[in-house]
């Protein structure tokens, strides 16, 4: 064990420190809870992810031929937490960038890769994802949005729910089922959607939080090329389960449980309760302690990870935890701040006298919503016990 | 020997149960969301007639001179239509504070109005500090000939932007707590809406600068027993809000299917489902009997309160996060119920004092 | 709603505490773990009992014309009260008390009733009871054990297990199957069988806390008379259900848990930390009211379900959460406990320095078992979300 | 940047599974269990001969002169296998006290018999308060001229019923808290065998009157650094337990029937099994890094210590307790060997510091 970055290393970490403090954008991107629908926005933070790009800090990893720089993940893991040090705005093109682009790299044509890597990384083209329906939500492989082939394309139609960032993407990757005669998880295909395509509907879906952000999409005879198709007709399930693993590991990032903990303690300094800071109420400390300990643990767990991933091991059950342990930390931290509040915590956001520039009303609902998403954590422990422990399958 | 309703008290929560099923289901707690001021003044209009909000009120004020343990039943069935509006903080809090401690003259005129539905009254403990602590309470009272002039910030008073008057905690020049009653249009009095998480909630603050006010009785003993009503009336809230939750959750998966099945024959969901029905049931029981215990001035009833809010207050939080994930996605959504008791759960968690704050009052009390 | 007892009530609870103050046995029966096969502890047991009874102290809801006094439950409850208040041992006849003979008088025949409840009462026969088999745990009715009909008798071999008591039982209350074809549950029979009948041989299981007390029960070719059958032939699930639900009660009784918390309180203000009583540490203070909440609300849960009793009401849902809560309840208790004793909670029950006389050890154990026992928690989550709440079954 | 296991320290952990599952199966443990003194002899000789003794033992007293990091591996399969014996308290509780305080002269009498498994050490902090606080120290260190002399009480020291020699914490006039060892049969010296409730580990009382010791160096600091050597080391063996526990309920959900079906098909049980995997797998890379930053002298090594003996600790609890339920009924059985972690964790868990110690440690050390 080495926990010491190389002198080469500390070097990058300091130039990537570095650049994020003369390139912050000032204003516009920083909350996480603008209104993603308006077109100002969508500009700006394509020209932020651009930026980031052109400076190298972009899916560093990624093979040369396709934009990336074939780094070590030691390199994208310094940029990760030095985005998260200088609290940077999450970039708009992060579907594309930490599902999509792994699963093509892996599954993709060489054609689909020439065509689709480059503009993910540079945010010319922004992705969203088309899993879910209103019929299936746990139970994903019981989709039933229809691709059927007629001629060179397919022709599609159907529904799709909880797609992200649908109301600006250009295109979605997408599970469809092409052959309704085969078993469920055998009759579904992955393709890629232009959003702009006629028959095409978006939207958008209200959340608890009263903010836009998921949409329905609807499918009235879209017209799909057949090149867009991923991997073989009626194999889809298989390229559909390394992209949820992707995703599952996306919603339980550690740095991000992190970077909430340190907002948490330092509100909890602020806030006074009987004339002393809420940190010397011996009962909310230890409730501050039990998780800071959790979040250190996902830290570590997430660095052992990123060890197993240099060292070229397969990602074993540890890896099927993150999704769960993450987004539900998170929501505990959120309810931990919450609670600290007081009756602050009555307030929504956008009231004057909100602590913390309302950062916690809203990820409190939003954290709980991510602890349903991208597969509830009853589907997690079901994940966990049947292919982490081999027990029995019940369904 | 008898530890239940009585048939009164029966009658009184399914004609409750009925009464605001028809006339306040949630498109109608949906659209006083979208109000400013959050207060469906024909609802009260109804609430009034049928003696609710006289209903702790003595006869001689017009009222029907009833206890907790009867205003329970209209609280649970308030917190599971998530009732909008100020009736738990003027009908429950208000009525009863000047019940004890209004003079004749003041309650012939509030206590009056209040039974008749002709006034709405809040009341304003918490201030800057976010805490219903004493300590953390520093606005002034100040003699001034046979009244007194209240300064100060109130903060999160429920429903001041509706109010006609306001009790108002206070200390004296000695430190000591003590009541006021104030005029809400009266000079000094500014009252600014804050922005609700809660929507079927409204809370404000309200600056206090030489505002006139009237003295209640009983002093620092008034003021506990404002918490302890408090506490009751919340906690009887909030277990009406956690059945409702339940409910919906219990409902919602004998629909909706998943691989085949109701999602509600996965043992996950049923053993989220019978969690919730074992936190709530001995709940119930010791709600009835902390709004009994206030009836009847037990020795444990300040104690007794102190443990019904922070049990059910947990319960209700807890209750409503499962009830959200046994939904799944539909039930993070606008459109669904669901986030109405999910955030009113919050609401009361802090409203009136945390859990973790009354359960240190049960230790206080109970001299461990 | 009046919580006040009458003036009858009053006067007779007086007689009572007294009657316990004067008859506390002062020896050889008071720790709940001494080794109920020694037969001292047995003699001395029923005569325990039976002065109790003579005192007019057991079963007083029972009818008369069986020895009981028909009493409403009210009475039952003072007396159950003060014993809990006088610390007094349980009583050796529990079994026979709490589950068999309320089964006996709903279900039982006139002979049967007048054969068995009188001596019930007296202690003069101890019951045990033989539900569980190696094979049939939760899933109690695939019990195997066989009863053939031979002429005027039935013919039993099998085994049962977890039967408390066997090893000084007189009577076994039974659950055997009698149609081996049937459905699972449409061929079970409900039977009294004799201990002291030849073919039967009781072997001790010994439990995690060292102490027998359980035991596994053999029957080769055991023979009963078939007027020892309670109810119809392969109608006994039923009856079953019924002395189930007596059973769950019994284990989830809220005065036990009112004692123990009781002693936790006392034990935690003995205990000093940092030279402060336990009592004054913030953290604990918390954990110790969120237990007497906890109690609380079974006190007033377990008095609303008398009340229902007096007024006739069918038990709903409210009472199907007894086991569940009461037996998790008392097993946080004990884990409350060992962890404020710190260091001592290492002690066995017998060593000098163990603190409280060696309660909490034994306890902490047990009431682990009592989780299990008599149908586990998840058991008890299931009933409750399928009777209770009309959830659909998943089997 | 590398953080996992060397090929060496996996090798250690294989070699060490290897061993103790041939050599300290459970059955071992029981015969072991049911000796007076707990402590096997022959398993510890060929423990020795392994290496395992003199893990941590500089090269020049006859040690491996490996870290904590290695000592993991072992301590984790010990906690695997509920390995008897005084292993953790000797071979790396006392002999990492020895290393950094012991003179030349006592570490080449001690240290080199540890290694050799020649002698066996304890370590005896507690005392009738139950707790390692140092406020609640009250043995008294006196010099008496080149060596001290101790007087007072130790509990629960961890198989001093066998040492050789014993650390001692005791204060100095002065009130600072120095380690002090102690030969076991010195005069002043009497050893009572308590009776344990784990019967995998032996506790006793150490009475000491006038007792002769030797100083060790870095008083407080030493002290210091021997919690959170425990800590590490504690964490090490529950990490191992909880694996096990989680095993062992897995298979038996694989085989056991019940509703014409395995157990271990309802989802009550793999939601159980998957959440003690959720605790488990990050606290697993916590207590890496705590052993790692115990051999780096990192900055944070003390808090991450005392963050890993709290999580695992509880998770330990947590995870036997429900490995227990999820065996039914025969888990509750003495025949059974669940009982042997259920029993281990509870130790574990008091053992140098409750979960809510190291909490509060870690928020100091925090500076919250």
């Amino acid at each position: 064990m080495d926990l010491q970055f190389t002198s080469e290393e500390e070097a990058f970490r300091l130039k990537v420190r570095g650049w994020f403090a003369e390139n912050m954008p000032t204003s516009g991107l920083s909350a996480d809870s603008e209104g993603r629908d308006d077109k100002t926005w969508l500009a700006r933070a394509k020209v932020w992810q651009r930026r980031l790009y052109d400076a190298g800090y972009v899916a560093l990893a990624w093979p040369k031929e396709y934009g990336g720089q074939a780094l070590d993940p030691v390199r994208q893991s310094i940029v990760n937490d030095e985005m998260v040090r200088a609290k940077a705005p999450y970039l708009v093109g992060g579907l594309g960038l930490m599902m999509l682009g792994p699963t093509l790299i892996s599954w993709g044509s060489e054609e689909q890769k020439q065509r689709y890597l480059p503009k993910i990384l540079t945010a010319e083209e922004i992705w969203c994802q088309g899993y879910s329906e209103p019929g299936a939500g746990s139970d994903l492989a019981s989709l039933k949005t229809r691709a059927e082939i007629v001629g060179d394309e397919f022709v599609v139609n159907g529904q799709k729910v909880w797609t992200s960032g649908a109301q600006y993407a250009d295109m979605m990757f997408c599970l469809v089922r092409t052959d309704p005669e085969a078993p469920k998880h055998r009759g579904i295909s992955y393709m890629l959607i232009d959003m702009h395509a006629p028959g095409i509907t978006v939207r958008p879906l209200v959340q608890m939080t009263g903010d836009r952000g998921f949409n329905e999409v609807f499918f009235d005879n879209v017209h799909v090329p057949r090149k867009n198709l991923v991997a073989k007709l009626n194999e889809g399930w298989i390229v559909a389960n390394a992209t949820l693993f992707h995703e599952r590991n996306m919603l339980g990032s550690a740095s991000g449980s992190e970077q909430r903990f340190n907002r948490l303690l330092a509100l909890a300094k602020s806030i006074k309760r009987g004339g002393r800071p809420l940190t010397e109420d011996p009962v909310f400390r230890q409730r501050l302690v039990e998780l800071e300990i959790r979040v250190e643990a996902m830290r570590y767990h997430a660095i052992r990870q990123l060890t197993d991933q240099i060292r070229g091991k397969n990602p074993g059950v540890e890896a099927m935890i993150n999704k769960l342990v993450g987004t539900e930390l998170n929501h505990d931290l959120a309810s931990a701040a919450m609670e600290a509040m007081g009756d602050y915590s009555m307030l929504s956001r956008d009231d004057e006298a909100v602590l913390d520039h309302g950062y916690w009303p809203y990820e409190w609902m939003f954290s709980l919503g991510l602890v349903i998403g991208g597969g509830t954590s009853h589907i997690q422990k079901n994940i966990i016990a049947e292919r982490g422990l081999k027990m029995p399958k019940s369904r | 020997m008898d530890f239940g309703l009585s048939e009164e008290q029966q009658q009184l929560k399914e004609s409750a149960r009925a009464f605001l099923s028809g006339e306040c289901p949630t498109t109608f707690v949906r659209k006083i969301m979208a109000t400013d001021d959050g207060y469906p003044r024909e609802l009260y209009a109804q609430i009034a007639k049928l003696g609710w909000s006289g209903l702790v009120v003595p006869e001689k004020f017009g009222g029907a001179g009833l206890g907790m343990l009867d205003m329970a039943m209209i609280l649970e069935e308030g917190g599971y239509a998530a009732m909008p509006g100020p009736f738990l903080f003027s009908s429950v809090l208000a009525a009863s504070v000047l019940k004890l401690g209004g003079s004749e003259q003041l309650n012939s005129k509030w206590l009056t109005a209040l039974a008749e539905g002709k006034a709405i009254g809040t009341v304003a403990v918490v201030e800057r500090a976010g805490s219903i602590d004493p300590v953390d309470i520093a606005a002034v009272a100040t003699k001034d000939g046979a009244g007194w002039r209240l300064n100060g910030t109130k903060m999160f008073v429920p429903y001041a932007n509706v109010a006609d008057f306001i009790v108002v905690a206070a200390k004296s020049d000695a430190g000591e707590i003590f009541l006021f009653v104030v005029d809400a249009k009266a000079p000094g009095v500014t009252i600014r809406l804050l922005k609700n998480l809660d929507l079927t909630r409204r809370v404000s603050s309200v600056e206090l600068k030489g505002a006139p006010a009237e003295r209640l009785g009983g002093g620092t003993d008034l003021f506990a027993k404002l918490i302890d009503v408090a506490a009751v009336a919340v906690a009887a809230d909030s277990l009406g809000g956690t059945e409702r939750a339940l409910e919906m959750a219990v409902e919602y998966s004998k629909v909706r299917e998943q691989f085949g099945k109701p999602i509600g024959s996965f043992q996950a969901l049923k053993h989220a489902a019978a969690e919730i029905v074992a936190d709530l049931e001995p709940a119930r029981a010791m709600l009835w009997y902390a709004a009994y215990a206030q009836d009847t001035g037990a020795a444990d009833a300040s104690r007794t309160a102190a443990m019904a809010k922070a049990r059910l207050c947990d319960i209700y939080s807890r209750g409503t996060d499962r009830a959200v994930l046994m939904h799944g996605g539909i039930g993070f959504t606008w459109e669904h119920d669901m986030h109405l008791w999910f955030k009113r759960a919050r609401f009361n968690e802090s409203c009136f004092g945390s859990p973790a704050y009354h359960r240190e009052r049960v230790a206080i009390l109970g001299a461990y």
